[in-house]
């Protein structure tokens, strides 16, 4: 039964979300929605090094976008590049403890697409 | 209720969801089909496949004549003058491209095309990119705080408007507008009135003749019919005006190697092989609905209508008017602080299929200072009490996330 | 012969047309589809239909994921890098006007766009029309007296060209044209090559990678597969420089009233509902197709095609190749002093349906000096003894009308 | 049986068409083809006050269209405005003395649908 997928875990991290609002002066911002829903969120990274210093997020979206992103953002903070590029829907999905159909997947997935794209577009910044 | 005797029509609706029975509320997005229309579609295929207007056998006659004759009952059904005046199309946002592109040669440079602000995207991209194309204005007729179209604005705006771009209903709010009334304002400035009836042709009685609508977009899907076909309708002075957006074989009449001349009306604007047996399942779908009476559907839409507005409304937000006669059947809602998609998901664990989201209505969206809604559609096939156990299911998602 | 077995998956084959068992010579045209696919159509109107990519319920689920799994048997079935590649069309006609107005902004005065004198209507006219669109130029390659694309004209005409299309198989002389040396000059000048693939890709194995095709049109209808779906094909990088055509809900990411940002790929092609029945069958139709697999469909089709190059080449003019090798699965012809009309209603008396006209393809018919052609096409439900059956019949009409 | 579409009545209008070539001169000259067969005909008329005095057709068709051009250029020469004018399906189909599908009328009925606007287009000239 796929109700499972409001577990207590995910509830509680859709009333009290981690690492929700904003970061003043950010190294990026990455904003990206999904079209379909209507799900949007923003991301705000500041580095140091290689290393993820700090990582916010705002926007608004149902409780798996929520918990998932939530639940990214405390996991990556600290973490390296190469540690974010090597996430996969795998491992959002063990965080979340649930399993998911194709369509509430992007849910789940929109806030981890959101943090490499911002980690990769400073990555690129970088370079240049 | 009096639509009871149809329901065992639709094999679909004796699934189970999630081990519940299904309760189908996502007419809006597409309606359900009767054993007739799927019936008609196999026996196509099994029998008289074959391609039309183009060869002389048994076959390709028999394919032909029930292709026009389901032109015969699309031009019927809305009461147009002429077959000739029924362009089958994939569905309503290509029906509305080829309006709006249809009509590229009548648009000049600060012409103005005025539509709303309570539009699906399929009724405001293809103004927003034929007005960018020509240059010209774009603009928009507001809804008031009840869902109910801004009429003295709307008086402000048609003088000098060369199109009026309007929907019949809201699939959000559910807004039944005054097409009648709008559609004489055009024809004292002058302007050509194009009317979005993919929420409105499958729910009420529609006759362009009467209302003095110039053109109609509506989808087979959403009226019992398959997928892939729809229909425009145009005043045939006006087709004859317009120019085909897409080109290529059965639309033409001679061709040579730098040259073409269009076809005759209708065929000027099909192109290539039509989805032959999409339109003959639409002409099912609109024996089915004739059979019933639209009349009967759109009471049947009211009475549940009321019924939902009543019942849900006790415990959550409903868009769009109050009285259920100036609705569509659907009601576009949402719960304090849940998100429309747990709505959604949860209600699908008790086999009750609605839609979350800005169903393709993001500017009306943010009027309402929404992000998203929750959607329940009805039709024909749709009772009271599937509306209680959608009224249970929402009060149980309330304490999960209270 | 080895396709026997097959025949019998053909519900209407088993049809009687004028008191004679049907004889289908029709394919080229539409084919017919196996109950397979048939059921496929119904199965999913009568348990799983529901619009997609929009809601979370369980029927809409369903019907997403079997719609974009045909997306995926499509892009196996040509051999695509990915699913992004592939667009749902309505038919190859739609496929080859989203290719040439997608290019329009690639396209600019006095560029030349180059195609061939054996084009069927649907691969001339978008392409004449985009040219008087953005004053460019439109450049014809001849096709010499056995029916080949000539080569030579082609090298000359090739080196300045911005488009190349071309028919990988015409619909009237049969000729199957050398895409992948013409994909090989268009990558050394550097222009984009576009394939009707109408007649190809039905009937024999078509691999986009190998070939080194831009952009492939296609049909579901002439493949076993139901009517109102086709495919367009394009490289994802050429895909990404194209602009939409036709503009709708599903292509788009977001909207306010003034602006719109397409969405992602495919999906910034696909506008409105799709024709997902369409494309759920056109996966079935291509399931069946490669469990028999393209390589014995072509090996049939040329068995065929041999046998009636010879059996009916001994009393009528038959226009193309000699060779069956280089041939689709189809014979173009005429008898002396009859109009192919009078030839396919003869015929019809006798349950044979082929075609007659101009095949959708005038030029092609001015160059060959006739008005008109009788057809007769094959695909792999027909058999040796049937095209006996069918010079027969030609004889008896040389008899009447002598 | 469709088959005896091709009668001897028809057979001998197809085989030896009346009317067939040119008149030099004509009042007027009306082209017409039917688009999915690739049918043309060309009918060339002389009037005498409101009468059709002579009238030609060329072009090419199958045996239906050619002995229906055939005859009916034959029934109308002679008479005036008002007779062509009221000229019906009907008629065309008592002289072929068949019946037609569709599909096929189309082919019969080309024709009668260039005469009428061969004397239409006369008509409209006049009364400029
Ligand atoms: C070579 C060729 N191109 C294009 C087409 C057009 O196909 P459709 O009518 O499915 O668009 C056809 C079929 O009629 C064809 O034979
Ligand atoms: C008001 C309105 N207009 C247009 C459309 C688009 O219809 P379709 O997706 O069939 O093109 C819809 C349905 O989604 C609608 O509700």
């Amino acid at each position: 039964m796929r109700e499972e997928i409001y577990t207590e875990l995910i509830m509680e991290h859709y009333k009290r979300p981690r690492n929700f609002g904003k970061i003043s002066k950010p190294d990026t911002i990455y904003s990206d929605a999904n079209p379909l829903c209507g799900d949007e969120i923003k991301v705000y990274v500041k580095f140091s090094g290689k290393k993820i210093n700090e990582i916010k997020f705002t926007g608004h979206g149902c409780a798996i976008s929520q918990a998932s992103a939530s639940m990214i953002t405390e996991f990556v903070k600290g973490k390296n590049f190469e540690f974010v590029k090597n996430l996969s829907k795998d491992d959002v999905l063990k965080l979340l403890g649930i399993e998911l159909s194709p369509m509430r997947l992007k849910c789940a997935l929109l806030p981890l697409k959101a943090v490499k794209m911002a980690v990769y577009s400073h990555l690129s910044k970088d370079q240049k | 209720m009096s639509m009871q005797k149809y329901i065992k029509d639709f094999p679909i609706l004796k699934r189970k969801v999630n081990g519940k029975k299904l309760v189908y509320l996502d007419s809006a997005a597409t309606s359900q089909k009767p054993f007739q229309v799927i019936k008609v579609i196999t026996d196509f295929y099994t029998n008289h496949n074959a391609n039309i207007h183009r060869a002389l056998h048994t076959l390709s006659e028999e394919a032909t004549i029930a292709y026009e004759q389901a032109r015969e009952k699309v031009a019927a059904f809305i009461n147009a003058e002429s077959t000739e005046e029924i362009i089958f199309v994939r569905n309503t946002t290509e029906a509305l491209n080829f309006a709006s592109f249809g009509l590229r040669d009548i648009v000049k440079k600060d012409d103005k095309i005025l539509t709303t602000t309570m539009e699906h995207h399929s009724n405001l991209i293809p103004w927003q990119q034929l007005a960018k194309m020509k240059k010209a204005k774009l603009d928009f007729v507001d809804f008031d705080k009840n869902g109910y179209l801004d009429m003295k604005m709307l008086d402000r705006k048609i003088n000098d408007a060369k199109i009026v771009a309007v929907t019949q209903a809201s699939n959000v709010l559910g807004t039944i507008n005054p097409i009648k009334k709008i559609a004489e304002k055009t024809k004292q400035s002058g302007s050509i009135i194009v009317v979005d009836g993919a929420q409105s042709v499958p729910h009420m009685p529609v006759d362009v003749q009467e209302l003095q609508i110039d053109m109609l977009a509506f989808s087979g899907h959403k009226m019992l019919g398959p997928t892939g076909i729809g229909v425009l309708y145009a005043r045939k002075e006006l087709l004859e005006k317009m120019q085909p957006v897409l080109f290529g074989s059965d639309m033409i009449k001679r061709v040579s190697l730098t040259y073409a001349e269009w076809n005759d009306l209708p065929y000027k604007f099909e192109y290539g092989t039509s989805h032959i047996a999409g339109a003959i399942g639409l002409g099912a779908a609109i024996d089915y609905l004739t059979q019933i009476g639209m009349n009967k559907v759109r009471q049947h839409d009211i009475e549940l209508t009321r019924y939902a507005l009543n019942k849900v409304g006790k415990i959550a937000t409903i868009y769009g008017p109050k009285k259920a006669e100036d609705r569509s059947g659907l009601i576009a809602f949402n719960l304090t602080n849940i998100h429309p998609h747990d709505i959604a998901a949860v209600l699908n664990q008790d086999g009750i299929a609605i839609r979350s989201g800005h169903h393709c209505a993001m500017p009306l969206h943010e009027k309402l200072k929404i992000s998203a809604s929750a959607r329940a559609s009805f039709y024909l096939y749709n009772t009271k009490s599937e509306i209680d156990l959608l009224v249970k299911s929402l009060e149980k998602i309330n304490k999960i996330f209270s």
